[in-house]
């Protein structure tokens, strides 16, 4: 019973990194069309920032993220802005840009912090929460799923309650009609990939003291962030948040009763079935004839 | 006698009902066509008999066999072929390959005769036919050339001799006229009757009555996803359910 | 608010899909396209909204020239489209649909008036205007479509086969509701393969064959025109 | 924290770049060179310097070259009446067999190189076929390469895993108490298995239980629920087999109130481990691996040459980047080099028949030559290794454990174990 | 001449409520169930509609006028006047079938079926005899002057027969058709099976 | 007509000609790199035949992991000859497809796209996991290299003429399919599915069938490879290598045959020579793939025409006008 509890702590707090993660990736995906193979390296460099600031340079942890973000979002932005844009009505060839990007985003972290081990970042956020004598949530942790769930709720209620918001759901969903109303839907690009990479960054930040920071951490980011993505349906980004809490929560209970491979092969073929039993994921809905 | 039969189709998308109950009968080596306002369900008959949609309820027979829920592969060896409503050609082949492509239901290859050359005779076949059928419609000329290229006439002939070449029985064509200015409807019609004379049966769907009642044998019409009335262009002219349709503030039949 | 077409032709991959088209559409007028399909009647209203760019010609707004602005721009002078096939966003509610179509204007009050306008001119939409768009029937998604672009204070409104898929009577409404608008001062372009609909509601038809203006004239004049009503009316 | 901001990154990243460009040249060019008038001796760096291997190469690199450039300033070596210089060519493969292959030629063919160090893993795998027909003396860190079918592959150093043992029985006989232990590592068969195999021997040979044994893959970001899952049974020791993620682990450990002994393999960049969780947490950890300014590595018998003044000129120049590879692939060096002296030849061959013919010195001191009853062929040189525990924030030696003892006695629990895990064995 | 396309206008709107009610009989045949409000609405609206709106526009303004300008044509109109009253007999029985239908159940419905399917057809079939034998002459024989009676008749903003305020109450009336009649075919909620 | 294709056949008889003696050119470990390019570019040219029917997978690598891994299984434990073993790695790859192809193409585009790299690594981990007969992380070593007379094998010469000609007659097997009413047709299928179908093409047959025959020409690759390696890992077939073989085939432009061949070529040479560059390495490589895309959007192959456009040959627009 101590460990299902525990389990679902556990869980939950990784849920936090995981929706973070692919709400971007869903955000521009759905308002750009391409798939950005960097995610994963924009949130590497969210945890870079903070490992040179915080940890080399002792820079506030607060601040730390905030340039983090600031950052991470600016990198996205000039993605749009040279890439992303001259190669709007080819995915392939974004697709392709971002896997330079990619690239020269690893070398840029190796540069900044060599070769060597991965990065560590002490916590600033000490001791531990005990509950029940048996549950334990380290301060750091608590803080990081805070700050992810204050930021989901934020990015939700930009969608759902600002002008904003609703035309980059517009975008998303007809690039031409939304046009027709007047959207600018380069404008809405630049917002959803500026969205869509400080949450990245923010990811980033929130796990930097919690796990190894290497150039290639964004590899296992980005499965994660995929089988996410597939499994809550393509463009869905409330379908992303559920699919990332229920993944986030089956791959913590399978890691801790089995064994984390076993968790890792059968999460994928669950979104492999997924895919096959219903392509549209379980909140996407078919796109009508 | 009737070559293809729809019983009782009806298809539904979700709530929305696009075919109620429809029934009618095409004679063999008969130009029928299909008619009705945009959004009547006329090219969602048209999906169902080439099978791109699965009827909800109903049947479909062809040659007295049905083809209901058929793969349109499937439907297309049996010998029902369908031409789309925009021109719809491989535009990155030349018009000889568009043709060759058609002629893969009637001399099939394997992939081991395709690389040790064992399937000689079945490719000089398939390339005499694609021939023919390139010169049945007057596009011997232009085989070298791209099918982006020709224009839209040549485009819409092409696309009856890829679908003429695969030797059906019936042929769909869906509004060929679209687009054309009278001279290249003039040209079409004379093609459509061309390839009615060679035996196969057409079933249009058309919006241009000038080219329709001068060109069908029968008309079944379709409004609002129900059958409205079918007949003699003649007939249909008459019928008041028709016009009733027509007075109904709905489309021209 | 006079808007002119001048000498215009667009190209789609090599096929040229309008020839020379020319329209003039004076201040508060209703005037409508007809034509088959493939006539090039949307590509009409498309490159006049700014979806596509012509390969030559002009098109001008009283003195402004506006062929090589992008639709976002054009809205924001005066000319609204109701595309082909309604195109709201179906995973927006109704509420959200409307305030889109307001996305170029600020001010609150006028917009939440302009809603109120739209919602006693739609009671249905006021009904769903929590519900997803995706939930609306056929009818109601066109009503929304029109509502939506009305919400954006237009002065030209293009309206590309609002009838299509629809049942007689709300066919018959919405022309009563397009009437409506125009008797309100706004001008109207309609496209429409129901001839026979557009010209009982326009003052001035055009008739697109082949991407080329066949015809142009009053709309009565044109109802009774024994080609038009051969090729169009079914008559 | 200190040591981490004295030197900004910057700095770092500069040299980086230039250390960089010198290693590609291949030629680690020291004015030194240029002035003398010996011959050069080149020797191999067959390694990853790049991607998620490089901490396993590149440290050695720098280690090999400080080495180097103290004994050329020192006038070079002598083999055979001749004095050389010496020269560290490397070559970066990036852990991928492929350009291991392409490199491990170029050395030879190229650049020269009398011997050839590796890592060890597949890479190792991919040369060998090539390397034993050409007699190329190649040497890895991991002696569970070692295969009957080469005679030119030894292990002189890094005996991975078998020093494990060592920890086990000095924890066993200094806390009598512990009953139980829990292993996590890396479900790769180079380093992780090989690992837990042999310290579910040192275990079962120390009468400590091992209750559970959890392999999880390099995709593990947050270990949280596999330390939760193992805390659940409750063992007396939490053991780490494999280096990667040592770091996260003991945070976690330490998150979620573990109060029992730790024993790890390695405990690498302990400082930033105490800056993570806390000095009192991460004392009396034991691991394999000493710092080099340890006391006790100054006592009679160890092999090295100065390792306190090899420490601070390796920190000196690389602050960041001190890992066990750092001195491992240098003691290779040293040791091969007494071998071909004795040989008074460079040539493979007769360095390997001197190699195994004499009794050598081990780094730590002691020395056989084993291997046989695991893999066929007695080539992994096995001799004292230290116990290291963190007294006050500090790794301190307690004392040198006899690896060579220990597999005499138990060698077929050993193998019993290495069987379960699937792991090659004779 | 605006009113000729006021005739025809109001062809089409009679068509599209006929067409609905002929459509909705089939769905119940077809199983649905009905919402009676409905056929209220809709009977109620032909009723008015014809009879105090578009009849008399054509009786008392156009026939007449076509009379005076080619009396050859009174068989016609005669025939057309009298269809007039024989439509509203058999709208008289329509209703009196959608009361029995509605009050006495299921086993009243072919009944009520066949009454709207005959009266349906008829009112088409009276639609396409004016459009056909009678509008066309209209067209080609009445006078300018004629024409600008009807039409200033029609279009009398005053007149308490076609003015603005019958024409807004029709509209009005429309409307509330369009707002009940079940989905697809107008915008109400669409009727369960 | 007959003057081109005797054009062709000169043309490639001495690029062939020229390959053959080029190894003797070339340092040591070069010679191997050349081993490694010419198995490469039968990897890409393999994966263009998938890619044919405008499905993009990221399955490819795994799939010539599962040729090397079958053929290694095959020699070691059951002690067959290379010779048998090989033909048979790609037998087992295209089996692997063939049981793929039933949950993979029920899906199209970006779906598919992931839906496959998704039963990539479910196969990949479970080389890791399994390891029996797999060999977990270090995968299986000693894997013997073919035998033939007294030739040495081991040695990169005669190797590389090895490999040489057996990817030469790959690429010949693979141009005929292509060229062939079989190739057509996929064509026909990315091109417009709809219309194919509507002629009787069954589109998933044909999707299955450039799957199966292109996992069956990368199985051989990788039997190639690893036979030479004498070692195969997981590692060697994961998502890194995938991307490379994307970035290839679409930098080199996957429009034409040759196009995906030139893009192997020209960037691995390009990487081996930026090796000096050390860590930068990646960073210039992915710069050149930025570059090229946005500005060679056809890819490598179509650099010849735009240069023939900038030296002004103005005869097509005076067709076309």
């Amino acid at each position: 019973m101590e460990l299902f509890l525990q389990s679902i702590v556990n869980g939950t707090i990784q849920s936090g990194f995981f929706a973070l993660a692919a709400v971007g990736l869903v955000l521009i995906f759905g308002v750009m069309g391409v798939v950005n193979f960097a995610h994963g390296e924009l949130v590497m460099v969210g945890a870079y920032t903070v490992w040179f600031l915080h940890a080399q340079h002792n820079t506030p942890f607060l601040i730390t993220i905030v340039i983090a973000i600031s950052l991470v979002t600016v990198i996205g932005m000039l993605m749009e802005k040279f890439l992303f844009r001259p190669m709007r009505d080819d995915p392939l060839g974004g697709l392709i840009c971002s896997i330079g990007v990619l690239f020269i985003l690893q070398v840029a972290a190796t540069l900044v912090g060599g070769d060597g081990p991965s990065k560590q970042v002490p916590p600033p956020f000490e001791g531990t929460m005990v509950l029940f004598d048996f549950l334990r949530i380290p301060y750091q942790r608590l803080f990081s799923i805070a700050v992810s769930i204050a930021a989901l709720g934020l990015l939700w209620h930009f969608l759902t309650h600002t002008k904003l918001g609703w035309a980059l759901r517009a975008v998303s969903q007809d690039r031409e009609a939304a046009s027709l109303q007047g959207i600018n839907s380069n404008r809405i690009s630049m917002i959803a990939i500026a969205v869509g990479a400080a949450m990245a960054g923010l990811a980033g930040a929130l796990m930097a003291p919690l796990t190894n920071i290497n150039p290639h951490m964004g590899h296992n980011v980005i499965i994660t962030a995929f089988i996410v993505t597939i499994v809550g349906g393509v463009g869905s980004l409330s379908g992303a948040v559920i699919a990332s809490v229920l993944y986030a929560l089956y791959h913590t209970f399978v890691t801790t009763y089995f064994n984390g491979t076993v968790a890792t092969i059968s999460g994928l073929l669950i979104m492999v079935l997924v895919l096959i039993i219903r392509p549209t994921g379980i909140m996407g809905h078919r796109v009508s004839e | 006698m009737a070559i293809l039969e729809v019983q009782n189709l009806t298809k539904k998308f979700g709530g929305l009902t696009a075919l109620n109950d429809v029934s009618f009968k095409v004679g063999e080596g008969q130009i029928h066509g299909l008619i009705g306002p945009n959004g009547a369900g006329k090219s969602t008959m048209f999906k169902n008999i080439a099978g791109f949609y699965t009827p909800t309820r109903g049947d479909i027979l062809f040659e007295g066999k049905s083809i209901t829920g058929q793969t349109p592969s499937r439907i297309s060896m049996s010998g029902i072929v369908r031409t789309f409503q925009e021109t719809t050609l491989f535009q990155e082949m030349t018009v000889f390959e568009n043709v060759l492509v058609g002629t893969h239901n009637r001399s099939r290859t394997n992939i081991f005769s395709a690389i040790i050359g064992l399937d000689r005779l079945i490719q000089q076949q398939a390339r005499t036919s694609a021939m023919q059928a390139l010169e049945f419609m007057g596009l011997e000329d232009r085989k070298h050339q791209l099918a982006s290229e020709l224009p839209l006439g040549s485009q819409r002939a092409l696309a009856i001799a890829i679908a003429l070449v695969s030797k059906p029985k019936l042929m769909l064509m869906d509004e060929p006229f679209a687009g054309m200015n009278p001279e290249e409807t003039r040209g079409m019609m004379q093609l459509t009757r061309k390839v009615r004379e060679s035996g196969v049966t057409i079933v249009l769907v058309e919006h241009d009555m000038k080219a329709v009642m001068g060109l069908c044998d029968q008309l079944t019409v379709l409004n609002f996803g129900t059958l409205l009335a079918g007949g003699s262009p003649e007939q249909v002219r008459n019928n008041p359910d028709v016009i009733n349709a027509y007075l109904g503030g709905s489309h021209q039949v | 608010m006079k808007l002119s077409v001048q000498d215009l032709d667009v190209n789609y991959n090599n096929v040229a899909a309008l020839k020379r088209i020319s329209l003039e559409v004076s201040d508060g007028a209703f005037v409508t396209l007809i034509g088959s399909n493939g006539a090039g009647k949307s590509t009409t209203l498309r490159t006049i909204s700014g979806l596509v760019k012509p390969s030559r010609g002009s098109i001008y707004l009283d003195d402004q020239r506006i062929d090589m602005l992008s639709a976002d721009k054009i809205l924001r002078l005066g000319i609204a489209h109701v595309p082909e096939g309604r195109r709201i966003f179906k995973d927006l509610s109704v509420a959200e649909n409307l305030y889109l179509g307001a996305y170029i204007h600020q001010d609150k009050t006028q917009i939440n008036s302009d809603l109120h306008k739209v919602y006693s001119r739609f009671p249905r939409l006021e009904e769903r205007k929590d519900q997803h768009a995706r939930t609306l029937s056929g009818g109601e998604q066109q009503m929304l479509s029109i509502g939506r672009s009305l919400m954006s204070r237009p002065r030209i409104l293009l309206l590309d086969e609002p009838s299509l898929g629809l049942a007689p009577i709300i066919v018959q409404e919405i022309g009563h509701i397009l009437r409506e608008i125009n008797q309100q001062g706004v001008t109207v372009i309609l496209v429409e393969q129901n001839a026979d609909l557009a010209l009982q509601l326009a003052d001035y038809g055009y008739v697109l064959e082949t991407g080329r203006i066949a015809m142009q004239d009053k709309a009565e004049l044109l109802a009774n025109n024994e080609h038009v009503k051969k090729a169009y009316l079914g008559i | 924290m200190a040591t981490h901001t004295q030197h900004p990154a910057r700095r770092k990243f500069l040299k980086k770049a230039a250390a960089g460009t010198v290693a590609a040249t291949t030629a680690s060019v020291f004015p030194n060179i240029v002035l003398s008038a010996n011959k050069t001796l080149t020797v191999g760096m067959n390694i990853p310097m790049t991607g998620d291997y490089a901490p396993w190469g590149l440290p050695g690199l720098y280690g090999c070259e400080i080495i180097a450039n103290n004994i050329n300033k020192e006038g070079g070596v002598t083999i055979g009446g001749e004095t050389y210089d010496i020269k560290v060519a490397s070559y970066d493969h990036g852990y991928d067999t492929e350009k291991a292959l392409q490199g491990f030629k170029k050395l030879v063919l190229e650049d020269d190189a009398s011997m050839i160090m590796m890592l060890g893993g597949s890479t190792v795998a991919a040369v060998l076929p090539w390397a034993t027909r050409k007699k190329v003396l190649t040497t890895t860190l991991l002696p569970s390469d070692i295969t009957p079918d080469s005679n030119y592959l030894v292990a002189t150093c890094e005996s991975h895993p078998l020093y494990n043992v060592t920890g086990v029985e000095w924890l066993a006989r200094n806390f009598p108490d512990v009953k139980s232990a829990a292993i996590v590592t890396n479900n790769d068969a180079e380093y992780g298995l090989q690992s837990a195999a042999t310290y579910q021997a040192a275990f079962e040979v120390a009468g400590i239980d091992v209750i559970d044994t959890h392999l999880h893959g390099f995709d593990v970001t947050d270990f949280a629920p596999i330390v939760s899952s193992v805390l659940a049974k409750n063992p007396d020791v939490f053991c780490m087999a494999t280096s990667f993620y040592v770091t996260p682990i003991m945070e976690q450990l330490y998150h979620q109130g573990y109060k029992g002994k730790i024993i790890s393999c390695t405990l690498d960049y302990y400082d930033e481990i105490i800056a993570k969780t806390s000095k009192e947490f991460v004392n009396g950890t034991i691991f394999q691996f000493p710092d080099f300014d340890d006391p006790k590595l100054q006592e009679a018998g160890v092999n090295f040459p100065d390792p306190a003044g090899f420490d601070a000129a390796f920190r000196k120049d690389h602050p960041n980047d001190w890992s066990a590879v750092a001195w491992e692939y240098p003691a290779i060096l040293l040791n091969w080099l007494d071998a071909a002296k004795a040989a008074g030849s460079a040539d493979s061959e007769s360095v390997a028949a001197t190699l195994k013919a004499n009794k050598q010195e081990f780094v730590f001191g002691g020395g056989d030559w084993w291997g046989s009853q695991l893999w066929g062929l007695d080539n992994a040189l096995v001799g004292r290794w230290p116990i290291v525990v963190i007294e006050d924030g500090k790794a301190r030696i307690q004392e040198y454990g006899d690896v060579a003892g220990w597999l005499s006695n138990n060698k077929d629990v050993l193998v019993k174990h290495m069987k379960d895990l699937g792991l090659r064995t004779v | 001449m605006k009113s000729l396309t006021i005739i025809r206008n109001e062809h089409r709107s009679l068509g599209a409520v006929l067409f609905c009610l002929k459509h909705l009989v089939s769905e119940i045949d077809q199983g649905k169930h009905p919402d009676f409000r409905v056929f209220h609405g809709l009977l109620m609206y032909i009723d008015r509609f014809l009879d105090r709106y578009h009849h008399p526009k054509e009786s008392d303004y156009l026939f007449p006028a076509i009379l005076e300008s080619n009396p050859e044509l009174a068989p016609v109109i005669e025939e057309l006047g009298r269809q007039h009253r024989e439509g509203e007999q058999l709208f008289i029985r329509v209703l009196k079938a959608l009361s029995a239908f509605e009050y006495c159940g299921p086993s009243q419905f072919s009944e009520f079926q066949q009454a709207v399917i005959d009266y349906t057809a008829f009112e088409y079939e009276h639609a396409h005899k004016e459009e056909t034998e009678v509008l066309p002459i209209a067209e080609k024989f009445l006078s300018t002057e004629s024409w600008k009676r009807i039409d200033a008749a029609f279009l009398d903003h005053q007149d308490p027969l076609f003015g603005d305020q019958p024409s807004g109450e029709f509209n009005k009336l429309y409307k509330e058709i369009v707002s009940i009649v079940p989905a697809p075919l107008g915008l109400g909620d669409a009727w369960k099976s | 007509m007959p003057g081109t294709v005797i054009r062709k056949t000169v043309a490639i008889g001495i690029l062939f000609i020229a390959l053959a003696i080029l190894p003797h050119f070339l340092k040591y470990h070069h010679q191997d790199f050349l081993i490694f390019l010419v198995i490469n570019v039968l990897v890409v040219v393999s994966y263009r035949l998938v890619t044919l029917t405008g499905e993009w997978s990221l399955i490819h690598a795994v799939m010539m992991g599962v040729g090397a891994y079958g053929s290694a299984l095959l020699s070691k434990q059951a002690g067959l000859s290379f010779w048998i073993s090989f033909p048979l790695a790609g037998g087992i790859a295209a089996i692997v497809a063939a049981l793929l192809c039933f949950p993979l193409f029920r899906m199209t585009q970006f779906y598919f796209l992931i839906g496959s790299f998704a039963a990539g690594e479910a196969i990949r981990l479970s080389w890791i996991h399994f390891i029996k007969p797999f060999g977990g992380t270090s995968g299986i070593s000693a894997i013997p290299s073919p035998e033939l007379l007294d030739i040495d094998f081991l040695e990169p010469i005669p190797y590389f003429y090895l490999v040489l000609i057996i990817v030469t007659i790959c690429l010949f097997l693979l141009f005929r399919i292509e060229k062939s009413r079989i190739g057509l047709t996929l064509h026909a299928v990315h091109w417009k599915a709809s219309l194919a179908e509507s002629i009787g093409v069954n589109t998933w047959n044909y999707r299955s069938l450039a799957f199966i025959t292109g996992s069956f020409f990368v199985g051989l690759a990788g039997a190639l490879k690893v036979h030479y390696i004498g070692t195969v890992t997981p590692k060697q077939f994961d998502i890194g290598f995938m991307v490379f073989i994307l970035i290839w085939v679409i930098v080199g432009g996957y429009r034409t045959f040759y196009g995906a061949i030139l893009g192997a070529v020209v960037l691995s040479v390009l990487d081996e020579m930026f090796r000096e560059f050390n860590e930068l390495r990646p960073a210039i490589y992915g710069a050149i793939l930025i570059f090229s895309i946005l500005y060679l959007p056809a890819g490598l192959e179509s650099l010849p025409q735009r240069l023939k456009r900038v030296f002004g040959r103005k005869d097509r627009q005076m067709e076309r006008t």
